[in-house]
């Protein structure tokens, strides 16, 4: 073990934490002022529910060594039985496996509440609840393995994905897409102003978020190591090259320099620089990012003008952001790895059978989870109580 | 007594008090409305392209002056200070007042203003 | 000319303001207030239990209009938007104007509303 | 009817409003507004030194009364409990109001107050 | 020296200073508005205040070798004199007895803090200065002395507190009472509505106080080994759990899912597995966490309804929660130490005394200080100002 | 290569970065309503425009091998060529060159991010991203070579500057006065009141650039060492006592404690504790820091007396601040150095070389090109505009 890493990822793991919290001014900055803490209470119930199931369950799906031809863990770990002090070879000898499990622990609680998106200021919180339960065992687990987990089929095919871009990104937004079909948009969608009530918290998210990304990607080298560096100044540089485009395209369109192109930009760039922030050389990270602003817009603005009231745009972000840095990751990866560019056209043949096979199995299921819910609990709260905002009628409180 | 209510740019508030008070007005409130008239709406940012705000920020200065004072005088200085010529420069209205009264010393009528 | 003032839920406010809109009104000012009537207090949760807040947010809505128009009309256009048919639904009030004057053109009078 | 309108201190709102309730009234509504008039502005710090606010948080409380309702005995009672008889204890105004009506049941009149 | 536990120790160093911050945010949104700024500016005048007292006589007092019976460190380390570069055996053979200092002065500095719990919305601002200097030398240095001191009886009878539960919490919350006690409430108090001001405000507290508390627990471990990994973890899975908890009550009580529930739960569930941090396995983590949700709740439920106005209930949750975790150490220890459930009633009764002491001491000194101060100098504002709030008249500032 | 160090330097580097978000809020609060939004995206523009320039031109101006007689650094690392995973001796050999690079570039963002304090509640949005970008690449660049580049006049001189007395904040300072004495004075000023709006926002601000700070002066010691534990130390003290005298002066002329007052004083102190850091002992940085807030105070309020509306005081706190610091430090200098209370007369020569030739610098290249851009593209908004504020006209957004 080596207490330089175990610091290392110690802190990872608590820069990783802080991202929800951030999400929570993120998103709830998005919305109106009536529902501004449904959405908080969205992001800080996940972080709770989410580690209680982890533990008692979804770790062990995810991280037990396999039992279904690649498709999902065992029950080993159920209960964090044999999850201790010690480190396991497996995944890291240089940590205690208590250690990888709790940095683990802090993607799953980002990825739920990210989930929150679709759910905006419509959704009754109990639903939510008993929604995210579901879908963080049948959805995350099983694709957490495939990537990630001992035997996982994805992770053996040799699928590159330095921090998550998968797991995290695609899965989400694929989710989010599925749940806002389902559950249909707000009353009054496209039809009244439903303007963001709060830039600065928008602002404040973004700042812990992108801090928050150092630990999510730096810390995914699982070490405090050259590649750590690299996957930290590649989020950094990535970030930056995203804000920097989205906020040049929208000024051409609007002549205003918009502070929330300029942060939905810098979402879009770490989001695609996250499945290679290890795998490619800086300029590409630049690429990548700048890239990942102009794609995520575009899809964004496309999504504005469907039916499809995916309310805070996980599908127009973290989906197209994730599809595009996998696929890039299989174009630039040089670094410990080949993509297209060194000449292994089979890389990117097999980042693409990632984000197929990922958006197959999110859409699906969540799709059906999602189905199911809305015919049997049902999601959406009463019309009054959705004009009246969700705050008072969920939470008792007001912001 | 009249109750001059006027409906002002939010940025003219401290032209239109300096005038009021070469006048020798200085009773007055303030209220942070949200107006609709003949302004156009303003185009906002959102995370793509933009919005239509209907509901522009105004600012209700409300006064309650004496007969004794040349109401007229009163409004042609808010008019002047508070005028840019483009729609949504806003309104004045004059609304009849029975009678007021000072809380402090429970005096009435005119002179308290 | 009348002002009328109206009391309304907050999330009324769209679908009144249409309503207004399609009778030809569309000068108007909004205020936040916080209200007291026939309304039971909401429970709010605070760390133990529950409070109640016997202050409730409404939005009072303003329009000055002018002699000419319906005024009952107007009136109904505002009921049969704003009602629930709960208490909490809110007042209407009426008070005379004297006088009205356009900020931007110096324009009096009816016309101008 | 009458309308009346008081401007007090934010702190002694929650007095006023027991005042009123002793007396049976019930109808209200709050207004947070700014006021200039007769109190010294009050001095806050900025990074170095003090600065003045020449506008003054204030609330304004506004109620409907129906004529039956002894209108002295209003105020009075406003007034016993706003004040404190230092400057900026605020005014009350009274206006005339021609109609009122509830939008729950669009009944109108006195009555509905 | 360790380069690897320096890193460690500094970085959470920053993660318990930025806790008072947080803190401020956490009480500062439940208070009205008008006293907003006022509690902001308790919680940062304590990060001055207490750092220099500290400095000249405070770290002494607590950290020098026993002058006193084991009841008082000496005055060897007045000034910081002799507390230099080099390690300090005694304490930490792996890091610059500089770096032990400033450590603990963050919990020195977080625990006074707290303690404006019952000074909200009534107190002056010079009284309450003046208090928190004498109250930091008088009570505070004490106990952490007895506890974590050169020679402190606690330490010495072998009292378990991992991270401060006696010290910091329990400590605090019985101060907070006595305080509370002697001030009497605010005008006002069960009568008016005083209501929370800012609950994003409280959420954001909640992700710093979250955040720190991973440095808190996870640096007392003074390294970056497994026992801190262990302590972070089990730190992050009690908080879940406490904030679970209490939400569910909550619901069944109100059917709503209160927000500020969620936050006071995992705050109650952070104090109670402070002391058991590094000696339980997770899964008692989780339960003391839980159990603390519940038994908070209680008091707090209790509280509000009597007569005192403890006003951010540092007794309910701290208090509570604090006494809560020492005996829980005493039951379910098992990491280096072990408690009843292995056997080992001793531990349990050490805990007791360890409690009871600190409990007495903390109260019947504070209450004695409040006292004689409240006859002298007196606390209370004029009630017009209590009325009209104190940002104005103590700060000449608006929030 | 250390993996100590490098954890280390990551975290300081991710410790940094957030300052940058904490000064959107705290310059943000100090405005009113109508600009906040304006300075926050200021801030945000500077993290990505600042490291993309960084990246192709910056870090070779200011880092690469000398090329001008000690005035300015090669065109060696363009484009960050061979900056990568392999450590670079001359800066450090304990990390990949590529983490010194970014710890830098956050450097470089914080400073022109303050820079930011001159243009407020006036400047066109346009004009500010064209001269932060000119700035950085003409003044930034050349002042950090010569303190910090290999072969830097000043560095080689011997000028001693912990983590950038000089470079960040004497030349932000200086910057800052000339810009400000440029643009002229906003509309109103003097005349109208110009109320902080967001006292909290200051306060959240000042925690985080509180907290960056230890990254900031900590990390300067490049490595996890006994110097980087002093240095954060002695940040920590000295702004305890910059908040402190700044608090107990202005209760002296107001019997009010301004919260701003605290805040700023810190400020002040973690200022002039900048260049110190790790070359004083902790009772030196206690009072750097405590002369701080009143020298800062005082010149403060000359400031706001005058006709120049350099509006959130950089040249007041940073500039003033960051001349005491580098004086003191040539008086107060005693580890791995030696300052004039050792007979060193010399170093205090140095420094105060090193204090004029950045002032001289820093402010007549800024003046020239903010009075060009001036006179050409222009910096002032229309004062229609400027009235009714800029987060409306330049940025489509409402606080
Ligand atoms: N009839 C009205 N009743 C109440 N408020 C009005 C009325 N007409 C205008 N206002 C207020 O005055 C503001 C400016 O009015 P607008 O019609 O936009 O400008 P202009 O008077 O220059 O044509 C509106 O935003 C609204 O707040
Ligand atoms: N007499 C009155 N004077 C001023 N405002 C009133 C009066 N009566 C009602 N209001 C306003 O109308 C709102 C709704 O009134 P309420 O009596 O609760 O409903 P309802 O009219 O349906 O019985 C109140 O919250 C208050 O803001
Ligand atoms: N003539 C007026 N018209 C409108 N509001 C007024 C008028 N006079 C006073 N007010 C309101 O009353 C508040 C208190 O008035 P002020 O003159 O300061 O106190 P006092 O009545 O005790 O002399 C003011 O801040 C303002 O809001």
């Amino acid at each position: 073990m080596s207490a330089a890493d175990i610091t290392f990822i110690l802190i990872c793991t608590g820069l990783v934490f802080i991202m929800t919290p951030g999400l929570a001014f993120f998103y709830g900055g998005l919305l109106r002022k009536k529902n501004i803490i449904n959405m908080m209470a969205m992001c800080f119930v996940s972080i709770a529910l989410v580690s209680i199931i982890w533990f008692f369950i979804s770790y062990s799906l995810a991280f037990a060594p396999d039992i279904g031809g690649g498709f999902i863990g065992g029950f080993d770990f159920i209960g964090l039985f044999g999850v201790g002090r010690d480190s396991y070879g497996v995944y890291s000898s240089d940590m205690p496996h208590l250690l990888y499990m709790v940095f683990q622990l802090m993607f799953a609680i980002i990825t739920v509440a990210i989930i929150a998106s679709p759910f905006s200021e419509r959704v009754n919180f109990s639903a939510f609840i008993i929604f995210i339960s579901i879908w963080l065992i049948f959805v995350y687990s099983p694709i957490a393995h495939w990537v990630w987990g001992d035997g996982g089929w994805l992770g053996m095919l040799g699928a590159l994905d330095f921090a998550g871009g998968t797991v995290v990104h695609i899965n989400v937004g694929f989710a989010a897409l599925a749940i806002a079909m389902v559950i249909g948009p707000r009353k009054g969608y496209q039809k009244e102003v439903m303007e963001p009530s709060n830039i600065p918290y928008v602002l404040l998210g973004m700042g812990l978020l992108w801090l928050g990304w150092f630990g999510f990607n730096g810390g995914s080298a699982l070490g405090a190591n050259d590649i750590a560096v690299l996957a930290l100044f590649n989020t950094h540089i990535g970030a930056c090259a995203g804000g920097i485009v989205w906020m040049v395209i929208e000024y051409n369109n609007t002549k205003k320099y918009s502070t929330l192109g300029i942060a939905s930009g810098a979402l879009a760039g770490l989001v695609a620089v996250t499945p290679a922030a290890g795998f490619v050389e800086p300029i590409w990270a630049l690429i990548i990012g700048g890239v990942s602003g102009a794609i995520c817009l575009f899809v964004l603005t496309l999504r504005t003008r469907s039916k499809i009231d995916e309310t805070l745009d996980a599908i127009s972000i973290h989906g197209t952001g994730g599809i595009w840095g996998a696929i890039a990751t299989g174009l630039f990866a040089s670094v410990g790895s080949s993509g297209l560019l060194l000449g292994n056209l089979v890389q990117l043949l097999i980042q693409i059978i990632g984000v197929l096979a990922t958006i197959g199995y999110s859409f699906g299921v969540t799709y059906a989870i999602a189905w199911i819910m809305n015919q049997t609990i049902g999601f959406r709260v009463p019309i009054e109580i959705e004009y009246a905002g969700l705050d008072m009628s969920q939470h008792g409180e007001k912001a | 007594m009249k109750k001059i209510e006027c409906f002002i740019r939010p940025e003219k508030l401290e032209l239109v008090k300096e005038g009021l008070f070469e006048k020798g007005i200085k009773g007055m409130s303030i209220y942070e409305v949200r107006g609709h008239g003949n302004q156009r709406g303003i185009l906002l940012s959102s995370r793509a392209g933009q919005y239509c705000v209907e509901w522009i920020d105004k600012l209700k200065m409300e006064l309650v002056v004496s007969n004794k004072v040349d109401i007229n005088d009163i409004i042609n200085t808010i008019i002047s200070k508070a005028q840019t010529g483009k729609p949504g420069d806003g309104k004045i209205f004059i609304l009849p007042v029975e009678e007021s009264i000072r809380i402090r010393t429970k005096e009435r009528g005119e002179d308290i203003l």
